[in-house]
């Protein structure tokens, strides 16, 4: 029954609400989700809010698979990395069917006929419309020896028995393109991953010091990156590649690599760090956390480091393709990893000429799941930003 | 046709004219060099045009004097020995050579070529303790003692040992020749003899180096042709100084050489080298930005460059590179590796490694099934060729691998077990590689593969090339990868110190070769009896006065060195793309491809070349 | 603040010498010496090289003394600007890199610019406009251009620029104009080449920069002044520009000190893989030939860039947020 | 007939914000009006809607908050009527009204200002914005106009940054944003909370000139009733987002009609109170004290009779303008001069002063939070004495978990991205108090003893008002069961109600647990409720301290005397008298009587014992009798 209580310039009618008084309502104000509101730890909140960002809870799924299918490379690719097909060398990728001749086969791939033409000395393929070879699926296969120990011979899906199946074509000594990237796949996750974690934890809790503490610590710190800074990273790599001992596997090597990358990287994270830190170290909010007797660790963790998330979220999914990508720039200098140990840097690194280019446009192929990580990463990382965000 | 009557090349006229440059008949030899151009797939040709080429870095400017390969003495295309520079020379028992120098003949900037610069060469550079700190270079002493060096008249100069020096003619001839002669006339302002200290200090001073030596050593090098100043007996002169992107070459109005109208040579006025990434020169040849492209491009390249063909005028051709073998694995005799060092003293071990490896499978997966498999021996084009060289432990057989290791105790558990050597270690080759080429890796690739089967397990290290040299030499590998003999298509007349331990480059053998080199002082004797026995043949070689007897040595040390698999040579006769404009005439269709000793392009004398149709 | 920089200016001298100690160590680092790789360059064309003559260069550059002394002399060197020689191209130092410096400054300050040019408005459009078509269209499209190693960009645009436009290959110029004096022709020829290298070095960076404003950017814009600021009725473009982008700037200011190296450095890897005339591909070639001082003073050089990048840096973010306390120590 | 239009009317307008899994409606249907040249009052609890109210009449709220009615505005200068609800956000019409006709002063001001611009740079923009002028033309007019909200020194305000300024200072810059441009409505959420009275009736002041001469109408949003009573000439009262009463500021205070409003009325605190009698506060939140802190393990009480004492403490800032390439000593601020008392335990120490004195930087220094520059601080804990400015390691621990500290800006001392529930525990965290389950049974008791409800633990502190921020800061730190809290302007942001709620709670822990508090306010009657000791500062030192009676009822400092004369009842019959109490101090201090003047040299002056704790800053030569006389 509210009245406007304006009666144009006139002078205001005592309006009294004939709402009851209830001192308590606020207590009680009730809405959906408050008591789930009130149970739930700030972890659980950020997830709950992260659930809603379906692209970034898609890309979240499509990570975890990604990582799971490493660990069981050897089913899900229909050849063994190093398998040679010397008689479908640089055969294009075939095309899986579903009809043939207008009836449903089911997926199958035709076989091929290859001709060697004798003047450029280009292999031609061609379908053999006559073969007709189903693809079996959860079949027995190529054997392997599963994380290098456990023989096995099942594959998620194989050729016809005595037929082909080249998805993504195959390369110069006849390797299937697709099964080489599903086991590159367990080398670029691992390593972007680790390289990322190593340069992000020292980036943080280096630089999150030099912000925080500032004075000598960051003095010495700030010489420090300076120094890393200098010397671009080509020499260093020179250097590390001459003294790196010859008996390494190729195992450790990688392993040292990736490390190495990590460790090379964190300069100017911590740069960024360390001067957002020496600007938020000043928030009143900070002060407080000393005055309740935090530690340089919480006060970092938990009050600064917080503001400073969009970045390094951002930070670090641009970092992963850094990672997944550096070992090509380490193969320029004849560093890095190289055959047998494969890996999607490895794979584009082969295909680092103009006749790829040219002629066999497939070999490329690697680029595409490495452009699909690196956006499932970012999407996630943007899903995590805005559940992390408390103005969303 | 009188040379007279011959017209002077278009870009020369206008300084003809302008009496900057003497007519073309006085700048000639009164005996040029002719080369007839009547062959089959050759005819004579007109002036004019520039040749483009690429290469991969500045030091490449090295190819131009060894493909315009102008010698005292020089190969043919069939390999015999013809004078070029030289109007005649004679050979008295392998000991005493004398060379006739063509009347007229002069350097670039026109100076006449005359004995004086043999003279300073011999007697004012390799005589002067502080040019030559180590004395003459080693190749002219024979056992300890120098040539008796003469001029004998204006054109004639006489190099005479007391041991036969049968080297000495080969070496002349060879891609990077030791230089006799040199432009005294310019050297000399650089020299302590002729020119005042404050002088040789204020130049010093100017070029950026420390003292005269520097000076002279930075303005005599003929190697990488850097100094424009420096006259030249080459078909063209560089006229770039470095550090520059782009080094042009302008022909030498002196050159000594005509075609068979008079026509003075070289056809073309002008090469061009553009310096650009090794990686870029297929893509950029294959876009028709270079006129004659044989280096950096490798035999996977050919399909792509084979189908620009249709896009650009390029002519695209196959030739035979004249390596040993194209890839070859090399056992490290010298290895610190005692275990291992005993396992590859063993001949059964050497030729069950090679037995073991697919070569035909490698041929076909890399090569296109267009390479030979072959151990590592002379090709077919040498007439030291025999079949039973290139078979010699070259087949595969991996049951007979497997039997022979057995038999050298190297033991196995189960027919798919990994062998052990005798200490019980797992037999695990790592096998260095400089990592070059790119087809390199896929070749061990497919080794290991082949060697799994015989229970041999292979690491394959990078590294760089100064280290992957130092650390064989220093013993610690045991197996390399690199190419097989150098010139595979070598004559009788030409050394097989190759086959022998003679050099510390012998990735074999690189401390055997080092005692040899060194006369006993550093490395080790030749320890395998096999091996001693191939350097007794060399010296053999080498007192052999005979052409036949030269033969019979030959073909005794090729079936040694084929027999005891000292090397595991794979393929060869590998081809090699060589790029040329559609334009560009007498560049043969078929050819050898290879430093020794065909000096690249060479002995195809690309002077000789020239351009088709309007420029 | 004038102390302040004072201070750090006496600061950078130890630094230096630190560096260039790294820096000798690093190029000393791999076994052997320029003489040695020169050695296998020869013998890679079979030529035999003169070891005599090798030997006698050893000497004379002092590799037959201990590290240390040549270190020592290299280092003195440098306070009269004598930055060594190079052996490969056997020449002073200054006279080797030269010209190459101007063309590297070139492609990376239109790069650089270029970069910022781009990546500032779509990273503001980015998180003024988060999650519209535009914002995931950009960000696909720059994620993309990061996760294609530069290489493979490069040969794919060389090869279709060459086949689309007829541009050659690699290079910034055509070859006709190289080691020719600057021209009219031969500027148009390098700004024909020059938006190759400029995409593919600039493309991974813009991304980078793109998703950084934008997650700066998303921080700040929630912030009470930029209530504020609307609250006087100032557009909310020149809102945006003012306040919060400015407040997100501190991780941009924090990268200055790599800024500037990089101008002179080049993107080395492309740079190799293009063909270009700048210092990169020679800084890699030194470095491979260990031709050591010409590495080595290209690299102090580098590393004194730095060393300054860094100060500007930190005086930049002084001036950007007056809050920050350089010299302070965690509590005021 | 020609309508004369209200300058702003609002018709149900409802505003939601989203939160997870459902909504908040903060206003609902809320209908008022304002009339041209007058003052509309707002006001209502902490919480109730208010400042979201003036938020969507500026059509500032967060986009993501979803709101419905109309806000109609009407401008006198162009005689039309728009809908600002309508406008789009950022459009060219809605930047118009902006800071041109419609001003505002945000309830923070202390984090409303950027700070990376200078306190002139960013009032010059709404200048530059909305006006023609050049460059020194503005600047004068900023200065006029910092001038006029009481600062002495505008030219150098004008090139400070706001960190540098205190929280009064802050507002009055605020103020001076807000008027810069004269505006037809000036909404002015809480305007005067961090100002001590005499700077509070000063801007009243200026007010209501503003308001005479300009006609200009204001939306004044506070809780401070005394102020509505001098300013206001109707009222609006709101609850939980909608209107409970409305009427003439007369018919309101002499007649309220609505349970709600007679309740606000009941709990505002004043001076003629008997010592222990409490507030009425409009709901008591019965909380047993010992239980609410149970959890918490018993401390060992303190021994000493004094709890903390205070010597010579001293600190100077060098403002950062003055930091640039040279610097001049001479632009040192001495924002402590030389302060000395002590805390006894179990006392409440009152402190007040004038809006910039160094409150705030003396409690921080108490905290360590500063350092001083010289002076000691001794804390007589009740396991020995630790040296406050010297304690590290354990005895530091020991000292932050017994001492704890309201900020006086609750915005910026809450962690940004810390949900409520992190925000109280994490003392208890910290000092491993309670575990778990035990743990959240502690946070829940102290939200609850606050007045919010349990699902405000899942949220974060930006989504909270002013005085529910307030209120977390407070829980916080009671969290530890503290030995002494500093209050830096705890309750100012709060209504009275909820004001007497809080006060009544932190009475009672002091009964009953001991504690002691250092509380800090410009709300005397409030101080009087609240202290048995007050301390009255000015420009860094303190002038007078004596027992809580004494200074109410016989101050000895001119500057006490004024202050007390400065207070605003919420009373008809005292309005404040603007002419007298409105002058700017420093004009106020040429007419100190001779023997507080330290003329030039701070040395002249020492404090004078007038007996039972009676301390007045005086000439070292003059003696009591001649002060009290
Ligand atoms: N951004 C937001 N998100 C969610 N809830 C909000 C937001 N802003 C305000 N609220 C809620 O809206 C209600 C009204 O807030 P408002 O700030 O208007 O209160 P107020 O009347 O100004 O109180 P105070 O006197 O304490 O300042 C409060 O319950 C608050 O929690
Ligand atoms: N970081 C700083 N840099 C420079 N000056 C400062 C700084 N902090 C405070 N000041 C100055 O110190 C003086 C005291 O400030 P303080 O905050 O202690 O005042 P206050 O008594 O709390 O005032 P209010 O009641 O307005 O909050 C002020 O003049 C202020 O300008
Ligand atoms: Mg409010
Ligand atoms: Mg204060
Ligand atoms: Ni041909």
């Amino acid at each position: 029954m509210i009245d406007r209580p304006s009666a144009n310039g006139q002078a205001v009618a005592h309006y009294v609400s004939d709402a009851p008084f209830d001192p308590h309502a606020e207590e009680r104000r009730e809405y959906k989700g408050k008591s789930r509101l009130a149970e739930a730890s700030q972890l659980r909140l950020t997830w709950w809010r992260f659930r809603r960002h379906k692209l970034g809870l898609y890309s979240a799924i499509l990570l975890l698979s990604a990582y799971l299918l490493i660990t069981i490379v050897e089913f899900v690719a229909p050849y063994n990395v190093h398998s040679r097909h010397v008689d479908f060398i640089y055969a294009p990728p075939q095309q899986v069917h579903l009809f043939h001749d207008g009836a449903f086969v089911g997926p199958f791939v035709y076989g091929r006929t290859m001709t060697l033409d004798m003047d450029t000395l280009q292999r031609h393929y061609a379908d053999d419309p006559a073969q007709v070879q189903k693809l079996r699926f959860f079949c027995e296969g190529e054997r392997y020896l599963f994380w290098g120990f456990i023989e096995g011979n099942r594959h998620l899906v194989c050729p016809a028995e005595g037929g082909q199946m080249f998805l993504m074509g195959t390369d110069r000594l006849g390797r299937d393109v697709l099964s080489r990237i599903i086991y590159g796949a367990r080398v670029s996750l691992t390593i972007g991953l680790l390289g990322v974690m190593t340069s992000f934890v020292l980036g943080v809790v280096i630089g999150g010091l030099a912000g925080y503490w500032g004075g000598w610590f960051d003095l010495i710190v700030q010489r420090i990156t300076e120094m890393l800074h200098s010397i671009p990273s080509i020499p260093l790599w020179l250097a590390m590649a001459a003294i790196m001992p010859a008996d390494w596997s190729p195992l450790v090597v990688y392993l040292g690599i990736t490390f190495i990358l990590g460790l090379l990287d964190w300069t100017g994270l911590a740069r960024a760090v360390r001067s957002k830190l020496l600007a938020l170290r000043e928030e009143d909010y900070v002060l407080a956390a000393q005055m309740m007797g935090a530690g340089t660790a919480r006060i970092i963790g938990r009050h600064l480091i917080p503001g400073f998330m969009s970045h390094l979220i951002a930070s670090a999914t641009l970092t992963v393709p850094g990672m997944i990508l550096g070992e090509t720039t380490l193969s320029f200098l004849g560093l890095g990893l190289r055959p047998p140990i494969t890996s999607w840097g490895v794979l584009l690194t082969e295909a680092r000429s103009v006749n790829v280019i040219a002629l066999y446009p497939w070999l490329l192929w690697p680029v595409v799941p490495v452009i699909v990580i690196i956006l499932a990463f970012n999407f996630m990382g943007d899903g995590l930003r805005d559940a992390a965000d408390p103005y969303k | 046709a009188s040379p007279s009557a011959v017209s002077e090349p278009e870009s020369l006229k206008s300084l003809v004219e302008a009496g900057k440059l003497p007519p073309m008949a006085e700048r000639l030899p009164k005996t040029p060099r002719v080369i007839a151009l009547t062959g089959p797939e050759t005819a004579p040709g007109r002036y004019g045009g520039t040749i483009r080429r690429l290469i991969s870095g500045p030091r490449e400017i090295r190819y131009m004097p060894i493909d315009s390969y102008s010698r005292l003495i020089g190969y043919d295309r069939s390999f015999n020995l013809v004078p070029d520079i030289l109007a005649a020379f004679e050979v008295q028992d392998e000991r005493v050579f004398t060379f006739h120098l063509r009347e007229g003949h002069r350097w670039s900037d026109g100076n006449p070529l005359t004995p004086e610069d043999f003279r300073y060469v011999w007697e004012d550079m390799f005589h002067d303790k502080k040019l030559y700190k180590g004395g003459i270079p080693n190749l002219f002493r024979i056992r300890d003692k120098e040539p008796r060096f003469e001029v004998i008249d204006a054109l004639t100069v006489r190099y005479s040992w007391e041991d036969p020096n049968p080297d000495f003619l080969a070496e002349l001839a060879s891609p990077v020749a030791t230089r006799l002669m040199m432009p005294s006339a310019y050297l000399k302002q650089f020299h302590r003899k002729y020119q005042s200290k404050e002088r040789l200090e204020q130049l010093a001073k100017e070029n950026g180096v420390e003292d005269w030596v520097a000076l002279h050593q930075k303005m005599s090098r003929t190697v990488r042709p850097e100094n424009p100043e420096l006259p030249t007996l080459d078909a063209w002169m560089p006229r770039t100084s470095p550090p520059a992107q782009q080094f042009v070459f302008e022909r030498n109005p002196f050159y000594h050489r005509v075609d068979e109208n008079g026509l003075q040579l070289p056809y073309i006025d002008r090469v061009v080298l553009n310096v650009g990434s090794g990686d870029l020169v297929p893509a950029k040849t294959g876009t028709g930005e270079s006129d004659l492209q044989t280096t950096n491009l490798d035999f996977a390249d050919y399909t792509f460059l084979k189908s620009a063909e249709k896009r650009y005028p390029i002519k695209v051709d196959l030739w035979k590179r004249t390596q040993g073998s194209r890839v070859a694995l090399i056992p490290n005799l010298n290895c610190k590796d005692l275990i291992w060092r005993q396992a590859l003293w063993d001949v059964r071990v050497r030729r069950a490694l090679s037995i073991a490896v697919n070569r035909d499978e490698i041929n076909k997966a890399v090569f296109f099934g267009l390479a030979q498999p072959s151990a590592n021996a002379v090709l077919p084009e040498s007439p030291l060729f025999r079949e039973q060289y290139r078979q010699a432990w070259a087949g595969f057989d991996p049951d007979e691998a497997n039997r022979l290791l057995d038999e050298a105790g190297l033991a196995r558990e189960s027919r798919y077990g990994m062998r052990h050597l005798s200490d019980g270690r797992p037999c695990n080759i790592i096998i260095e590689t400089t990592g070059e080429a790119g087809f390199e890796s896929d070749v061990l690739e497919l080794i290991s593969d082949h060697w799994r089967r015989i229970g041999i397990r292979v690491f394959v290290h990078v590294s760089h090339r100064e280290l992957f040299r130092r650390r064989i030499v220093n013993g610690e590998t045991v197996m390399a990868v690199w190419w097989g003999l150098d010139n595979g298509v070598p004559t009788a007349d030409m050394s097989p110190r190759e086959l022998a331990p003679t050099a510390d480059d012998q990735l074999q053998w690189p401390l055997w070769g080092l005692h040899h080199l060194s006369g006993g002082g550093d490395g080790r004797p030749a320890e395998l009896p096999e091996a001693q026995k191939l350097l007794d043949l060399y010296h053999e070689w080498r007192r052999a006065a005979a052409l036949a007897e030269r033969e019979g040595v030959w073909h005794e040390m090729l079936s040694l060195f084929t027999d005891q698999v000292f090397t595991i040579g794979l393929v060869n006769g590998t081809l090699q793309p060589i790029v040329h404009s559609k334009r560009l005439r007498n560049v043969p269709e078929k050819g050898l491809y290879g430093f020794d000793p065909t000096s690249y392009l060479g002995v195809y004398m690309p002077d000789t070349f020239w351009y088709e149709g309007e420029a | 603040m004038l102390r302040y920089i004072l201070w750090r200016i006496a600061v950078m001298i130890p630094t230096l010498i630190m560096i260039s100690m790294l820096i000798f160590t690093i190029i000393e680092l791999p076994p052997g010496d320029y003489f040695e790789s020169y050695v296998e360059e020869m013998r890679a064309i079979g030529e035999k090289a003169d070891m005599q003559e090798i030997d006698e260069l050893r000497a004379r550059y002092g590799f037959d003394k201990p590290a240390p002394l040549r270190y020592f002399n290299w280092i003195t060197g440098f306070a009269h600007g004598d930055f060594g020689y190079s052996f490969e191209y056997r020449l002073p130092v200054a006279a080797v890199v030269g010209d190459r410096v101007w063309l590297t400054i070139l492609v990376s300050t239109v790069t650089i610019a270029l970069t910022w040019l781009i990546a500032f408005p779509i990273g503001i459009y980015s998180a003024t406009h988060q999650y519209s078509w535009g914002d995931y269209g950009l960000t696909l499209l720059g994620l993309i251009g990061i996760a294609v190693p530069n290489f493979i960009l490069a040969l794919v645009m060389m090869y279709f620029a060459n086949i689309w436009f007829g541009i050659s290959i690699g290079h910034l110029m055509d070859p006709e104009f190289l080691g020719k004096p600057m021209s009219w022709a031969k500027m148009q020829s390098i700004l024909e080449h020059l938006w190759i290298p400029v995409i593919i070095i600039g493309t991974a960076g813009t991304a980078g920069m793109v998703r950084r404003v934008r997650a700066n950017l998303l921080d700040e814009l929630n912030k009470q002044y930029v209530m504020t600021a609307r609250a006087k009725g100032l557009h909310p473009f020149k809102v945006l520009i003012k306040y919060p982008l400015r407040l997100s700037l501190n991780f941009f200011i924090s990268d200055i000190g790599s800024i500037l190296p990089s101008i002179i450095s080049g993107a080395e890897i492309t740079a190799v893989v293009l063909s270009l005339e700048t210092t990169g591909p020679m800084l890699i070639r030194a470095l491979q030939n260990q031709d050591m001082y010409l590495a080595g003073s290209f690299l102090m050089f580098l590393a004194v860039l730095t060393v300054v990048g860094v100060l500007v840096s930190d005086i930049a973010l002084a001036l950007l947020d007056p809050r920050i306390r350089l010299q302070g120590g965690r509590s005021k | 007939m020609v309508e004369r239009s209200d300058l702003l009317s609002v018709d149900r307008l409802g505003v939601r914000f989203p939160l997870i899994g459902g909504s908040l409606e903060a206003v609902r249907s809320f209908s008022m009006r304002v009339k041209p040249g007058k003052v509309t009052a707002l006001v209502g609890e902490s919480g109730s809607g208010k400042s979201v109210i003036g938020r969507a009449i500026m059509g500032i709220e967060t986009p993501i908050a979803s709101t419905e009615g109309r806000i109609l505005f009407h401008d006198p200068a162009t005689d039309q009527e728009v809908d600002l609800l309508k406008l789009p956000r950022d459009g060219r019409q809605a930047r118009h009204i902006r800071g041109n006709r419609i001003g505002m002063i945000f309830q923070e001001p202390m984090t409303s200002f950027s700070p990376v611009h200078t306190i002139g740079n960013q009032i010059e923009e709404v200048l530059k914005i909305h006006r023609v002028l050049d460059g020194a033309e503005r600047r004068r007019q900023v200065e006029d106009m910092l001038g006029l909200v009481g600062f002495e020194k505008p030219d150098r305000v004008f090139d400070m940054y706001p960190f540098e300024l205190s929280g009064g200072m802050r507002q009055r810059a605020m103020i001076a944003l807000a008027l810069i441009c004269r505006p037809a409505l000036l909404i002015a959420d809480e305007p005067t909370t961090a100002l001590d009275v005499t700077i509070q009736a000063q801007i009243l002041k200026l007010l209501k000139e503003l308001q005479d001469k300009l006609g200009m109408a204001i939306l004044l949003i506070t809780h401070d009733l005394g102020v509505v009573a001098s300013l206001a000439d109707e009222v609006v009262v709101i609850y939980r987002g909608e209107v409970m009463e409305a009427g003439p500021v007369e018919v309101i205070f002499r007649n309220p009609g609505h349970a709600y409003t007679r309740g606000l009325m009941a709990a505002v605190p004043h001076f003629d109170m008997a010592p222990g009698e409490r507030l009425k506060p409009l709901r008591e939140i019965r909380t047993d004290a010992k239980a609410l802190l149970s959890a918490c393990a018993a401390q060992p009480q303190p021994t000493s009779p004094v709890l903390l004492s205070v010597r010579n403490v001293t600190k100077t800032f060098l403002p950062k303008s003055a930091s640039g390439f040279f610097s001049r000593a001479s632009d040192r601020v001495l924002a402590v001069n030389d302060v000395s008392f002590d805390i006894k335990a179990g006392e409440t120490l009152g402190l007040v002063g004038e809006s910039g004195c160094g409150k705030t930087t003396l409690s921080k220094i108490l905290m360590r939070g500063l350092s001083a520059d010289s002076g000691s601080i001794i804390y007589h804990g009740g396991d020995g004495d630790i040296d406050v400015l010297a304690a590290g390691g354990r005895a530091l621990k020991t000292l932050r978990s017994r001492l704890q500290m309201v900020f006086q800006d609750p915005v910026s001392s809450l962690s940004p991205r810390m949900t409520v529930r992190s925000i109280v525990s994490e003392p208890l965290q910290i000092h491993e108090r309670a575990e778990g389950p035990e743990r959240m049974d502690v946070v829940r008791r102290l939200i609850a003893a606050i007045g919010l409800p349990e699902s405000a633990l899942g949220r974060y502190p930006h989504s909270f008002s002013g005085g529910q921020r307030q209120r977390i800061g407070i829980a916080r730190a009671l969290a530890l069961r503290p030995d002494l809290v500093i209050c830096d302007e705890p309750v100012s942001a709060l209504d009275v109600s909820v004001q007497a709620q809080i006060l009544n709670l932190m009475k009672d822990l002091k009964s009953e647990l001991g504690l002691t508090y250092l509380f800090i306010s410009h709300n005397l009657a409030v101080v009087n409720y609240m202290a048995d000791r007050v301390a009255v500062m000015y420009a860094g030192r303190i002038v007078e301290i004596a027992p809580c009676e004494v200074i109410m009822r016989r101050p000895v400092h001119p500057y006490t005397k004024k202050l007390l004369a400065a207070v605003p009842m919420a009373d008809l019959d005292h309005p404040l008298d603007f002419a007298l109490i409105g002058e700017p101090s420093a004009a106020a201090k040429k007419k100190w009587a001779r023997h507080f003047h330290d003329e030039g040299d701070p040395a002249n002056l020492a404090h004078a014992d007038l007996g039972g704790g009676h301390l007045v800053l005086a000439r070292r030569t003059v003696d009591a009798r001649e002060l009290l006389s």
